[in-house]
């Protein structure tokens, strides 16, 4: 019997034992801010680690190619920049410190295990591994009965997504008689069966619980209640990891199982897209919550970057990894300021909380707008970028009317972020805030700023980064 | 010919079981229901085969996992629930969806052709026994899945402790 | 020897009513069970499915499900309890702080 | 191939331009000329190092950094360098020096003194990106840059209303031609796939005869594409019919004037034309479009300027009218004697506007030439300066205007069309008034006697050395930068056609040296008769003005009151469109329909908005409906391939 090239797996074990690593330091230790250090220092080290670590192994059920690695850069970084806006907020609220870490460390092993997945088993196992975590991780704060119903929310309907996708996996082993995705591939496409009605029904499982999962229209509900409920540094952990991850197994799954069909999921997946950037930025308009809105507005992203996924190319999916890259540093730039303002006790979510910003925090103000830009897309913002090269593969693939659709709906955008400047920059403050971005917190912000900046005026080292990672 | 009728005995007692469970007013009523099932979902799979699976079935499932739903239950004590309305009123919005959906796919079931390509042979698992076929598999080429599984209970651990433990000052 | 059709049908049937019981029943406790009922019969549809084709990797997945269930039953009972501590019902539809 | 050394031309006047936004107002106060004035020193050094190099054959054509590429498309920072962008270099960094360093003395004591020096960098930076682009879009961006900061300059004094009035018309006016501008570029873009000169240019022949069907209409693409580029070139160039901003731009302070309105901003379109030669060529069309505008345009403003008295708006008018000619030679296809012209034109042009800033100087803001009169003792230099400039601009022969207008003028006479003819007449009726309203200024403002109050004449010096020090300069350019292109028959080698040609090409010309040289000796006698006219009435018979003013009275008004565009505008937007859009919406529609659209859509949005959210009940059990019909309408797709 010989032992299985572990190489390969070395991140998922580093981070293993990071996770175990933590459950016992937690006893021991009091100063619980060693805590999060702890869980960034050593993701920056898998974060190398990453690199080094390719190779398939586990007789291809784990496959550590270039694009699991661009993903687990992104969770990595998800992980990291989650530890650090925690510390300040667990601190005014919840208790439980180190199990917040283990969990956080849990989901995100959870997502590298889904990205890394080249066999089915391994891709669901990953997916609840990263799903329950994030259960528990809404509902961390015990005390708090919004926590509590968020978390009941998401654990309901994740489970039933799950469910469903636990069926279509099934059909799939039934038609083709195995679960490795390569193997599966390889079979339809020397079956030749596209027109098997009920492969096809398979595919209406996966996209079901995939859709759920990156939270696409119909099955977009629970996004809101959720990201409003769940304690605002999860909301920013949750809103871009679990669906960077679902977004990751949603572009190998497609382009790997089912590309034979692709002329039916594209259709499939057209009106989905529509229907999640239609009431993303359409409901988005209403909301007076900045979570809410937030949340609403990161439905709205999944719609654009469904279009990668839709143009079914290597362009387009490369171009939809470049938008999650670009979309972890705004949605973490927006959430990082809401979070700031959270923790000055006086101020809430209510977006009518931001008045006046500009007037108390001139540099603060500044850094949202620009995050604000960078949402709705305007140059030279990272946002622009992103969907820039979301709607050339979409034009490129023959859709060019949906991203016409696309470029109407973030036009509508600009409406709802816009407020949001127009509130800081217009208005009189009603409440006298101070935020001090001499912290991690603010300097976490300045970063992040930067990074939307970088990839606004420089987007081509991380194009290219995106296109060399595709499968 | 027996095949058939064991199998259509499973089938419909399992069909009657389902639908008894997911109507029953009393939730307590329910789970006595689903750990009847359990028992011909065991019954089914010895009758494919598949030995192992079974005893797992009535262990973790019946065994464990129906006994913590009741230990809830019983925590919780739930008598003032059962007066109120079972069903949401949207259900039959629901048992539209579920029906149509449900007859579109059986309908495409029928005269598809499925895989046939393995290669593991009946003969060969009553050979070693299922329990070491199964094991034998687990431990060699699913590693992986099972130290992930292993994680994945770790974090059931972790998280049941974090959400239901009293809050501690 | 009964075809792998009517495995498959039963299976559907199952995890049909499971979903049915998820979408309308209102008691928090009935929607897992219901899960379970789903769950249950995709692992149904596996064994069959590995059965017919010749091929263990079914089984595994069925033993590999089993134990996500068992997790995924642990959290979920938790969060009842959460939830009966916090809202003071075990009715879903009694949670409705959050909406719009 | 250059060093990448000229990458310094653009970007110091940038360096300069954020340093004094950074500093300026707390560190620097009435220092902020230094920095400035450096970075553009140093441009105007690497801009002859760039010359130098052009001249020995070495050209530049490299996308220094790509900003988005994905497939066909492809933006990027690239940069041009050919013998058009280095004459350009020179005209454009020569000017700015020279009008920052005058500026020092003009805008002494200013509030925003740095800001001013500021804005000034960033006009020289986003003008040099202009010229150095190697693309459209780029020179579309570089394009709007010198918009905005010609807006902000304009509107310099915003305190005044006249000027910030001033500043947003010439917005709006130009919002029209750069509208038509970026319909070019996409157009370029949708027929050639790319934006680069050097591709759109060699394969400029294959849309020979290639039609664009628009709305049922078949054009000719190159003729479309090059009419939609001249919108924007029409738009920045003050011609008919957007001319009506570059007077009004007067308002902003005279360095701006001369710098930005006189001889580089508005001297793009010639540019962009020049540029797009072979776009042009291909299209008879539109060259004889270009040319009638030019030629219509050159002398509708010359007559104009005739009877203007703000100093100022005569200058401005003579620009308008000096582009006019540009635009002839351009649509005439001498688009060398255009870009001489523009050259010449910069140097006496410029002095122009700096002699009247340092005639407003002394006169305390007063730009009325009516109220002056007898300047000549009391400043020598301006004096002496802006004759030199006026005999230029008059085409007295040893001038540099000379040289450029008997150019433009021949190749007009020599293209063998009529519309060549055409408009040959028209400039050399130009040419004579140009002779006359320049004079008229320096008659009446130098010459004579004082008509302005005794404090002003008490007040009235000569400006400091650091404003006259750049009129010598140019002085000395007006008369020698006419000496790189002689033509042949007197004895010169056109040296500059000569050079620009890789670039534009030659023109065609019938016509032998006789014809040539009848033309030039009517140019010189048109001009002499001008000269001399002026002379008779405003120096001569003082009493023959007003008589002339008096029996013309109806001509006198039109031209005084500018033929009324301005007013003919202000007519058509508020009493045509206005009137009709009130009545119609007040009695045909009752109002809805505007108000619907103006706030429907966004009122809709939000109504929808507000009904949607309602679908988000909070309840769960409705959710994992959602879910489910989700699941049954794709099980539905599916099964029925509606997509069929």
């Amino acid at each position: 019997m010989q032992v299985p090239d572990l190489i390969p797996v070395v991140p998922e074990i580093l981070m293993t034992i990071l996770v175990l690593s933590l459950l016992v330091i937690d006893l021991f230790i009091k100063q619980k801010e060693y805590i999060a250090v702890y869980t960034v220092v050593g993701s920056l080290l898998v974060i190398i680690s990453v690199f080094y670590c390719t190779g398939v192994t586990f007789k291809g059920m784990f496959v550590a190619d270039s694009y699991s690695i661009f993903f687990k850069m992104i969770f990595l970084i998800n992980v990291i920049f989650a530890a650090i806006i925690s510390v300040e907020y667990l601190k005014k609220r919840a208790s439980l410190y180190g199990e917040y870490y283990v969990l956080l460390v849990f989901a995100t092993i959870g997502m590298m295990i889904m990205a890394s997945a080249g066999n089915l088993i391994v891709l669901y196992l990953g997916l609840e591994l990263m799903a329950l975590s994030t259960y528990v991780l809404a509902g961390i704060i015990r005390t708090d009965g919004l926590s509590t119903e968020a978390a009941v929310k998401y654990f309901l309907l994740g489970a039933f997504s799950s469910a469903i996708l636990l069926y279509g996996i099934s059909l799939l082993y039934g038609i083709t008689g195995s679960l490795d995705i390569r193997e599966i591939g390889l079979y339809i496409a020397k079956e030749g069966i596209i027109n098997n009605k009920l492969l096809l029904l398979g595919l209406v499982f996966f996209i079901t619980s995939f859709g759920f999962k990156i939270a696409a229209a119909p099955f977009h509900m629970w996004t809101p209640d959720v990201y409003h409920g769940a304690p605002t540094s999860i909301t920013a952990f949750m809103s871009v990891g679990p669906k960077a991850a679902a977004f990751a197994i949603f572009g190998r799954v497609f382009m790997i199982v089912f590309p034979a069909l692709s002329g039916s999921w594209v259709n499939l997946l057209i009106p989905i897209a529509i229907l999640t950037m239609a009431v993303g930025n359409i409901v988005a308009l209403a909301q007076t919550n900045i979570k809410r809105m937030l949340a609403y507005s990161s439905i709205a992203h999944a719609g654009y970057a469904l279009l990668g996924i839709i143009a079914a190319s290597n362009e387009g999916l490369s171009a939809m990894m470049n938008y999650m890259l670009i979309y972890l540093f705004m949605n973490v730039g927006a959430f990082i300021l809401v979070i700031m303002l959270n923790n000055q006790a006086k101020v809430g979510d209510s977006i009518h909380d931001y008045r006046g910003l500009s007037k108390s925090n001139p540099l603060a103000a500044f850094l949202m707008l620009i995050i604000m830009f960078s949402l709705t897309g305007i140059p030279p913002t990272a946002g622009f970028m992103g969907k820039l090269y979301l709607f050339m593969a979409v034009v490129n693939a023959g859709y060019g009317w949906l991203a016409v659709v696309a470029v109407i709906f973030s036009a509508i955008s600009a409406f709802y972020y816009l407020r949001i400047v127009m509130f800081m920059f217009m208005n009189e403050s009603i409440e006298e805030v101070k935020l001090s971005l001499v912290d991690v917190n603010g300097l976490l912000l300045i970063i992040v700023v930067f990074m939307v900046l970088f990839i606004g005026v420089n987007p081509q080292p991380f194009v290219e980064l995106a296109r060399l990672a595709i499968l | 010919m027996l095949n058939q009728i064991i199998f259509g005995y499973f089938a419909v007692t399992m069909i009657s079981l389902a639908l008894i469970v997911i109507t029953r007013k009393n939730i307590m009523h329910s789970i006595v229901y689903m750990l009847i099932l359990f028992f011909h979902i065991a019954g089914l799979y010895l009758f494919l085969n598949a030995e192992f699976l079974a005893a797992i079935q009535i262990i973790v499932y019946a065994g464990a996992i129906m006994v913590l739903f009741l230990f809830v239950i019983m925590l919780l004590n739930l008598r003032e629930e059962l007066r109120k309305s079972r069903f949401a009123i949207t259900w039959p919005i629901g048992a539209i969806f579920v029906v149509l959906s449900a007859v579109m796919i059986i309908i495409s079931v029928f005269g598809n052709r499925f895989a046939n390509v393995g290669n593991v042979k009946i003969s060969d698992i009553e050979k070693v026994g299922h329990t070491v076929a199964v094991g034998k598999l687990l431990f060699v080429e699913y590693l992986f899945p099972f130290e992930v599984a292993s994680l994945i209970l770790l974090v059931a651990i972790v998280g049941a402790i974090v959400l239901a433990k009293k809050e501690i000052k | 020897m009964v075809s792998l059709d009517w495995y498959v049908v039963l299976s559907l049937i199952i995890f049909f009513i499971g979903m049915f019981g998820f979408l309308s029943r209102r008691n928090i406790i009935m929607m897992l069970i219901s899960i379970e009922l789903m769950l249950n019969a995709v692992n149904i549809s596996f064994v069959a499915y590995s059965h017919y084709i010749g091929d263990m990797a079914g089984h595994i997945m069925v033993f590999l499900i089993i134990a996500v269930a068992a997790s995924e039953a642990a959290i979920g009972l938790a969060l009842v309890i959460l939830m009966v501590r916090n809202k003071e019902t075990i009715f879903v539809d009694g949670l409705k702080e959050l909406k719009w | 191939m250059i060093p990448k050394c000229y990458l310094f031309i653009p970007f110091l006047p940038l360096v300069s331009f954020v340093f004094n936004m950074l500093f300026g107002k707390r560190v620097l106060k009435d220092k902020a000329h230094l920095v400035p004035i450096v970075a553009v020193s140093g441009s105007l050094f690497f801009s002859f190092v760039v010359l130098i190099y052009v001249l020995f054959g070495n050209l530049v054509n490299e996308d220094l950094y790509t900003w988005v590429k994905s497939g066909d498309f492809k933006v990027s920072i690239g940069f041009l360098i050919d013998e058009l962008t280095a004459v350009m270099l020179i005209v454009v960094s020569t000017v700015s020096l020279l009008v920052h360093v005058y500026s020092i003395g003009y805008m002494h004591g200013d509030e925003r003194y740095s800001r001013f020096f500021a804005y000034l960098s960033l006009f020289t930076f986003s003008m040099l990106m202009l010229v150095m682009s190697n693309n459209f879009l780029q020179l579309y961006f570089g394009w709007e840059a010198v918009g905005l900061s010609s807006y902000f300059l304009i509107g310099f004094w915003y305190e005044k209303k006249s000027a910030s009035d001033a500043a947003k018309k010439a917005f709006i006016v130009n919002r029209f031609g750069d509208f038509g501008f970026g319909l070019g570029v996409i157009l370029l873009f949708i027929t050639f796939g790319t934006l680069h000169y050097v591709p759109i240019f060699s394969d400029v022949e294959l849309i020979k005869g290639q039609v664009f069907s628009f709305l049922g209409m078949d054009m000719d693409v190159a003729t479309l594409i090059a009419l939609l580029l001249f919108c924007g070139a029409v738009g920045k160039s003050a011609q008919l019919p957007l001319h009506t901003w570059l007077p009004d731009a007067m308002e902003g302070p005279t360095p701006v004037s001369a710098l930005i309105h006189a001889a580089t901003m508005v001297t793009a379109g010639v540019f962009l034309v020049a540029r797009a030669n072979p776009i042009f060529s291909l299209s008879p069309t539109a060259l004889t479009v270009v040319a009638l505008t030019g030629g219509i345009t050159a002398i509708f403003a010359a007559t104009i300027a005739l009877v203007q008295n703000d100093i100022k708006r005569i200058i401005a008018y003579s620009t308008i009218s000096q582009l006019g000619y540009m635009f002839v030679a351009c649509g005439v296809g001498a688009y060398a004697s255009g870009i001489f012209h523009l050259y010449t034109h910069a140097f006496f042009k410029a002095l122009l506007f700096l002699c009247a800033g340092s005639v407003m100087h002394a006169m305390s803001g007063e730009t009325n030439i009516q109220k002056m009169g007898g300047l000549k003792e009391h400043m020598p230099y301006t004096y002496w300066t802006m004759l030199i400039a006026s005999l230029s601009i008059a085409g007295v022969p040893g001038f540099a205007g000379f040289f450029s207008k008997d150019d433009i003028l021949w190749r007009a006479f020599a293209s063998g069309t009529f519309t060549g003819k055409f408009v040959w007449f028209l400039c050399t009726v130009g040419a004579m008034l140009t002779a006359f309203y320049t004079f008229r200024i320096i008659f009446l403002t130098f010459h004579g006697t004082f008509r302005g109050t005794k404090e002003e004449k008490k007040h009235l010096h000569e400006s400091p050395q650091n404003m006259t020090m750049p009129l010598v300069v140019l002085a000395g350019g007006s008369v020698l930068a006419g000496y790189v292109g002689i033509p042949v028959i007197l004895g010169g080698n056109e040296w500059f056609s000569e050079f620009l040609s890789p670039v534009v090409g030659y023109a065609e010309g019938h016509g032998g040296h006789l014809a040539e040289f009848i033309v030039m000796l009517l140019s010189v006698i048109v001009a002499g008769f001008g000269i001399y006219g002026a002379y008779y009435i405003y120096l001569k018979r003082i009493d023959i003005a007003n008589s002339a003013k008096e029996t013309f009275k109806p001509i006198y008004n039109i031209l005084y009151g500018k033929y009324y565009v301005d007013e003919l505008y202000e007519y058509m937007v508020q009493r045509t469109i206005l009137r009709f859009t009130k009545y119609v919406i007040e009695k045909v529609i009752d109002s809805w329909i505007i108000e619907g659209i103006v706030n429907g859509v966004p009122a809709a949005i939000g109504w929808l908005s507000m009904k949607v959210r309602r679908v988000q009940t909070g309840v769960v059990g409705h959710y994992s409906l959602a879910m489910a019909l989700g699941f049954f309408v794709l099980t539905i797709m599916i099964v029925f391939k509606i997509w069929n």
